[in-house]
């Protein structure tokens, strides 16, 4: 009598949902993050100024309120998102703000003997960014930025609210269908348990593959 | 559809009813993740395996799992193994739960980062282990921990509007039911974003503060 | 012939597969002063280490003053000495650390009292007293509300000796106690070790790089190398006259990398 | 007449719609597809004016009229009933589905409900309604005050909540109640239908206030529809009476108090 | 007489309301190997730090090779230097820190290339076959592929005096190279150095403890004290003969923590 495949068919056309989100939300927040985070320690005032703006806004209103924006109000600003679009470019911003004072925090993590050490060998100032900083910076940002995925994995689930078809909206969905709470909650629950352990996996074998011969640079 | 302050002036009396309700579930639900966190804490330092690792397990799942199903869970589910609670509690024990496998994970931060050579002084002292954890150990630990606990309120604040998934009149829900009122959303969503940047602004200041005052111990 | 008050009887310690310690054993006399040197990693730490149970073996026996350290009697046989019987051996002894590990949210006459306040329960009064003056003694009863921080790392080193005096232990074990500091710094802990060698009785075991101080220090010099004692003797034989090859090449290095002996 | 908005439809090939997941007036089947009645007979009026398809996007009533407005929808087709409010907010059509109120308790009505005003009177009451639906702007109408007005994000977690005995009634048009009881199955709940003193309502399709020329497209085609007997063969399966939505007009409901 | 390579006219240096550099002035000559010593805090790392551009000055002027280090002659007048005039006369400079500061991301051989390859434009080929010549100098060519935490403390300070050879500067800044060395690998730091010393006529400014090292490698010594040059001459004098009190107490503190003069 309850078509189960049919419905577990629907939550996983919503899983697929909730990974593109994830995907290109954290596309968007990488890409944030760097350009946020490095103009968080910019030369220029000016660029300081407007990174740290876009951090405080984003880190201060809350996700919900962002997302509703980027739904409801920006279409009388002329922006007419689609639901993806919406939501992709509100967890991406958002994210992106936290993730800019972890790029950041993990450039000043890197020891000031280590841009003594370049200005000892002439090296310019983006020589030494990219050549010496960055890549030491990057290792300590990797468990950070895995957090911030999951983060913004669990984030999606919001997207529901902006009736974007993803994973939670599909379990209401069926929820109404078939008048069984249980099954469908207990089933996202379950699959958004597993994405964020492959994304922590991920990340750990990313995190080792990078630190391979640099045992010892963080202790 | 242009801004209407007559209609701002309308509805804010609605609205700060909504902020209320807001405080006190970040209030409740900051107070439970503290207690909840040490539970966790405590659990993952149990010389049983099989305590520690299930605490573990759990801990995990809950993080890596979003607030929002968590939410729908203990709020349609419980009821059929005849926990009924009513929807601020429900909302207040998400989000102690969640967030206390969060502070968890900062009570451990802190006992880890009091130096080995803290540990061994201390037996050196011939002090007993409960003489080494409550004068030597937390009180070294506990100053830190503040800033980054603070943190997470914070960032709970600004999850409050999932409670209006199940039917807390919180601040988001108020906005929404003004707006299903009147069809007008950019004044109380806007005014929700208002809130939320002004509170959030001013616990940052609060925090900077806290990390000035109790961020490190100087050795 | 006295007693020895430590009495090691082939003990071993690994971490992992890397043996640290192999088979060592060393008596030492009540009052007897003991400088341990030897290359890095050689395990000079590791024995102090063990004496303060900071680490456990994994096979063989310790004496305190006759008394096992790592096993107790309990009805008839030896077993593993639990945390009571470890209590009241620390009493005996006393260590002071290369990084002074003092405690920093304490003032200095705080980390001096509180071991003899809370381990023994002297009364507030009484401990501070003595505090102040095995404070005086270091030198140090002018810094006595201080905070840690605000020392140089020669007057934190002096306040962490007052503090494992303050529990007058019979045994007191140094882990180069001069390291970390400044090489102005040095003498000023020097001079306080040296005073407490000659006017106290205390046994005491001292790992050191500074051989000209051994030299002055020491009854007796052990020469570690990869977890054995290699070569032992009064520190004339040691430092003059050395018997073993690899004594002489470490001597050597140091001699030429400007060390006095 | 020119009408762009239409000849934009047809050339995209498709309506965007919002609907409510609320059987029997919208719903979505296992394989994803949307049905219930008022998506039915916008898609069967939609082809016939040249645009062959209809894509549904599910969304809170209250979010509705405001997803209209800004441009989110061509078309709410959901239930949304007729009130002066409405009409000034949007474009309706002529009526489509009518209906009256209804309110779910347990069995036996146990604090004896007959109308919203019954509700307003034991201070101790709690009703639930969808957010911006009609029930919950009649229930605050008769005097429940916005407390004991409990918003509902769904139907089944309205019938859950009477269930677990967390809102002593849920408010909902009668068929969708029946709807949700049926699929319920469960012997403890009972139907007050249809509330006293509460009107009939019809709901239109709504449209962006400046699309009228749309509108006035889709009232030809409906008005024909209707007329053919094709509309009752929509509706009626669903419980709906063709006779009833065909006995009034949008410029009645619209202007009635 | 030859120019100096180095001419220090007068500058002054305050970190908030501390003066470290009071009004120094200082001539080297090229080719000659200076020692600064003196106590701690006294400035002896921030000159060299100011030489090496790590540091602004506040007042006073610098010439290297008769060019002025800090300013720059723009439209008939001197100006504060640029970037680019900094980096044009930073080709002359090499420094050496106490904590070696290798780049811990790439393996010995990268770090040794890196500078050449990014700002003269040195092919890779012949920027590594350079490397290599450097490495086997401070006999380091074996460990070429491996990563700086695989080293010892110094195997890594030898690595980084061969980083600081590859851009051939004239004037090459050591700041304590060796007292972050265990005892026993300081000899294998000095002996590159004295090679270096020896076998090239690079000019060296020297910052050390080590008295004795400092005595057979200087041509002349600097007594520093609160940013002062309170005495300066050849080793022999200032080692054996001191003039200035404030010398003479210092070196008796020295020789008495155990260093060798
Ligand atoms: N907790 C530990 N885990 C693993 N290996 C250890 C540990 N503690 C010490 N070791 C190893 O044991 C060996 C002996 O260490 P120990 O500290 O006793 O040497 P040491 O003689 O004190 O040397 P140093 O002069 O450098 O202080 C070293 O190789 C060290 O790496
Ligand atoms: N960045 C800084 N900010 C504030 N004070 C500083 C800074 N750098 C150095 N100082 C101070 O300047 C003084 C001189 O420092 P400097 O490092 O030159 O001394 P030094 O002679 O090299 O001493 P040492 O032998 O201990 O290395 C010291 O008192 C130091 O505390
Ligand atoms: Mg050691
Ligand atoms: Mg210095």
């Amino acid at each position: 009598m309850t078509d189960w495949s049919g419905y577990l068919s629907l939550i996983l056309q919503g899983a697929v949902v909730t990974v593109q989100l994830t995907v290109m939300g954290s596309i968007l927040a990488l890409l944030m993050a760097f350009i946020a985070g490095l103009g968080r320690i910019a030369p220029f005032a000016v660029l300081r100024w407007l990174a740290t703006a876009y951090i405080e806004f984003f880190r201060g209103t809350s996700i919900f309120v962002q997302l509703f924006f980027a739904y409801f109000v920006l279409p009388f600003a002329g922006f007419t998102l689609t639901p993806l679009q919406a939501g992709v470019l509100a967890l991406g911003l958002n994210v992106g703000a936290y993730a800019a004072e972890v790029v950041r925090g993990a450039i000043l993590s890197v020891g000031k003997e280590q841009y003594e050490a370049c200005i000892a060998l002439n090296l310019s100032r983006w020589q030494c960014m990219r050549r010496v900083i960055l890549p030491q910076a990057l290792l300590v940002m990797l468990p950070t930025f895995g957090n911030n995925a999951i983060e913004l994995l669990k984030a999606t689930s919001v997207v529901s609210l902006i009736s974007l078809a993803d994973m939670t909206f599909q379990a209401n969905i069926v929820r109404s269908q078939t008048g069984n709470t249980l099954i469908p909650f207990a089933t996202i629950l379950a699959l958004y348990f597993f994405f964020a352990m492959i994304i922590a996996f991920a990340m750990r074998a990313l995190e080792r593959r990078m630190a391979r011969g640099l045992d010892g640079v963080r202790a | 559809m242009e801004w209407d302050w007559e209609f701002v002036w309308q509805i804010m009396p609605t609205m700060i009813q909504g902020v209320k309700i807001t405080i006190l579930a970040t209030i409740l639900g900051s107070a439970l993740a503290v207690v909840v966190g040490l539970a966790i804490a405590l659990l993952r330092r149990s010389p049983s395996r099989l305590v520690s690792g299930t605490t573990g397990l759990i801990a995990e799942f809950i993080r890596g799992t979003p607030l929002l199903v968590q939410l729908y869970f203990i709020f349609y589910v419980l009821p059929d193994i005849g926990i009924l609670l009513p929807p601020l509690v429900a909302g207040v024990i998400g989000l102690g739960l969640h967030y206390g496998t969060y502070t968890a994970e900062v009570y451990r931060a802190g006992i880890d980062n009091v130096p080995r050579g803290q540990w061994e002084a201390a037996k050196a002292c011939n002090l007993s282990a409960n003489q080494t954890w409550t004068r030597i150990i937390l009180p070294q630990a506990i100053p830190p921990m503040i800033p980054a606990l603070a943190n997470y309120f914070i960032a709970m604040f600004k999850e409050t509007p999932l409670l209006s998934a199940i039917t807390v009149l919180e601040l988001m829900n108020q906005a929404k039911s003004v707006a299903n009122t009147y069809y007008r959303y950019i004044e109380p969503i806007t005014l929700v974003g208002a809130f939320f940047l002004v509170i959030s602004l001013i616990s940052v200041i609060a925090l900077r503060w806290l990390e000035h005052r109790y961020g490190r111990i100087e050795r | 012939m006295a007693e020895p008050i430590i009495a090691i009887d082939g003990i071993t310690k690994s971490f992992g597969a890397f043996k640290v310690l192999d088979k060592l054993s060393l008596q030492v006399m009540p009052g007897e002063k003991l400088a341990l040197i030897g290359p890095s990693g050689s395990g000079k730490t590791t024995i102090l280490r063990i004496l303060m149970t900071l680490e456990r073996i994994d096979s063989g026996h310790i004496r305190i003053e006759g008394e096992e350290l790592y096993h107790m009697p309990k009805n008839g046989s030896l077993v593993a000495a639990d945390e009571r019987h470890l209590t009241r051996m620390r009493q005996k002894i006393g260590m002071v650390f290369q990084l002074f590990n003092l405690f920093p949210h304490m003032c200095v006459l705080d980390n001096v009292t509180l071991a003899p306040r809370l381990t023994k329960g002297t009364p507030r009064e009484a401990a501070e007293k003595r505090a102040m003056d095995l404070l005086d003694m270091v030198g140090m009863s002018a810094k006595a509300k201080a905070m840690p921080a605000q020392l140089s790392g020669g007057q934190k080193q002096r306040v962490a000796i007052a503090r494992a005096l303050a529990l007058s232990p019979k045994i007191m074990l140094f882990d180069e106690v001069t390291s970390a500091l400044d090489p102005e710094l040095v003498e000023e802990v020097l001079n306080v070790m040296r005073k407490l060698a000659s006017e106290t009785d205390m046994t005491m075991l001292l790992v050191t790089h500074e051989m000209g101080f051994a030299h002055d220090f020491a009854d007796r010099v052990l020469f570690f190398d990869r977890g054995r004692i290699v070569e032992e003797g009064k520190p004339d034989e040691i430092f003059r006259n050395p018997k073993q090859e690899r004594t002489q090449t470490f001597l050597r290095k140091i001699i030429a990398a400007g060390h006095r002996v | 007449q020119d009408n762009a908005k239409l000849e934009q439809l047809k050339s995209q090939g498709f309506a965007r719609v919002a609907i409510a997941n609320e059987p029997p007036y919208t719903a979505v089947a296992a394989d994803g597809k949307v049905s219930g009645a008022a998506p039915d007979v916008a898609r069967v009026i939609f082809q016939r004016l040249g645009v062959p398809e209809i894509v549904a996007s599910i969304s809170e009533y209250g979010a509705m009229i405001p997803g209209l407005q800004a441009g989110r929808h061509d078309v709410v087709t959901a239930g949304l009933f007729m009130k002066p409010e409405r009409c000034a907010a949007v474009a309706y059509s002529e009526p489509v589905l009518c209906d009256a109120e209804a309110l779910l308790v347990k069995k036996g009505n146990p604090k004896g409900f007959k109308s919203y005003a019954d509700i307003a009177k034991d201070t101790s009451a709690t009703i639930g309604a969808p957010g911006g639906g009609t029930e919950e702007k009649l229930a605050l109408e008769a005097g429940v005050p916005r407390e004991r007005v409990i918003v509902v994000p769904d139907g089944q977690s309205g019938l859950k909540m009477v269930q677990d005995g967390r809102i002593d009634a849920y408010s909902l048009p009668v068929l969708s109640i029946n709807d949700l009881v049926k699929k319920a199955n469960d012997p403890n709940l009972q139907v007050v239908a249809p509330v006293e003193g509460a009107p009939v309502y019809c709901d239109g399709a709504a449209f962006k206030k400046g699309d009228e020329a749309l509108r006035d497209a889709f009232n030809v085609e409906l008005a024909k529809l209707k007329e053919s007997g094709e509309f009752a063969k929509i509706v009626e399966p669903y419980g709906f009476s063709a006779a009833a939505a065909m006995s009034t007009t949008m410029e009645k409901l619209c202007t009635a108090k």
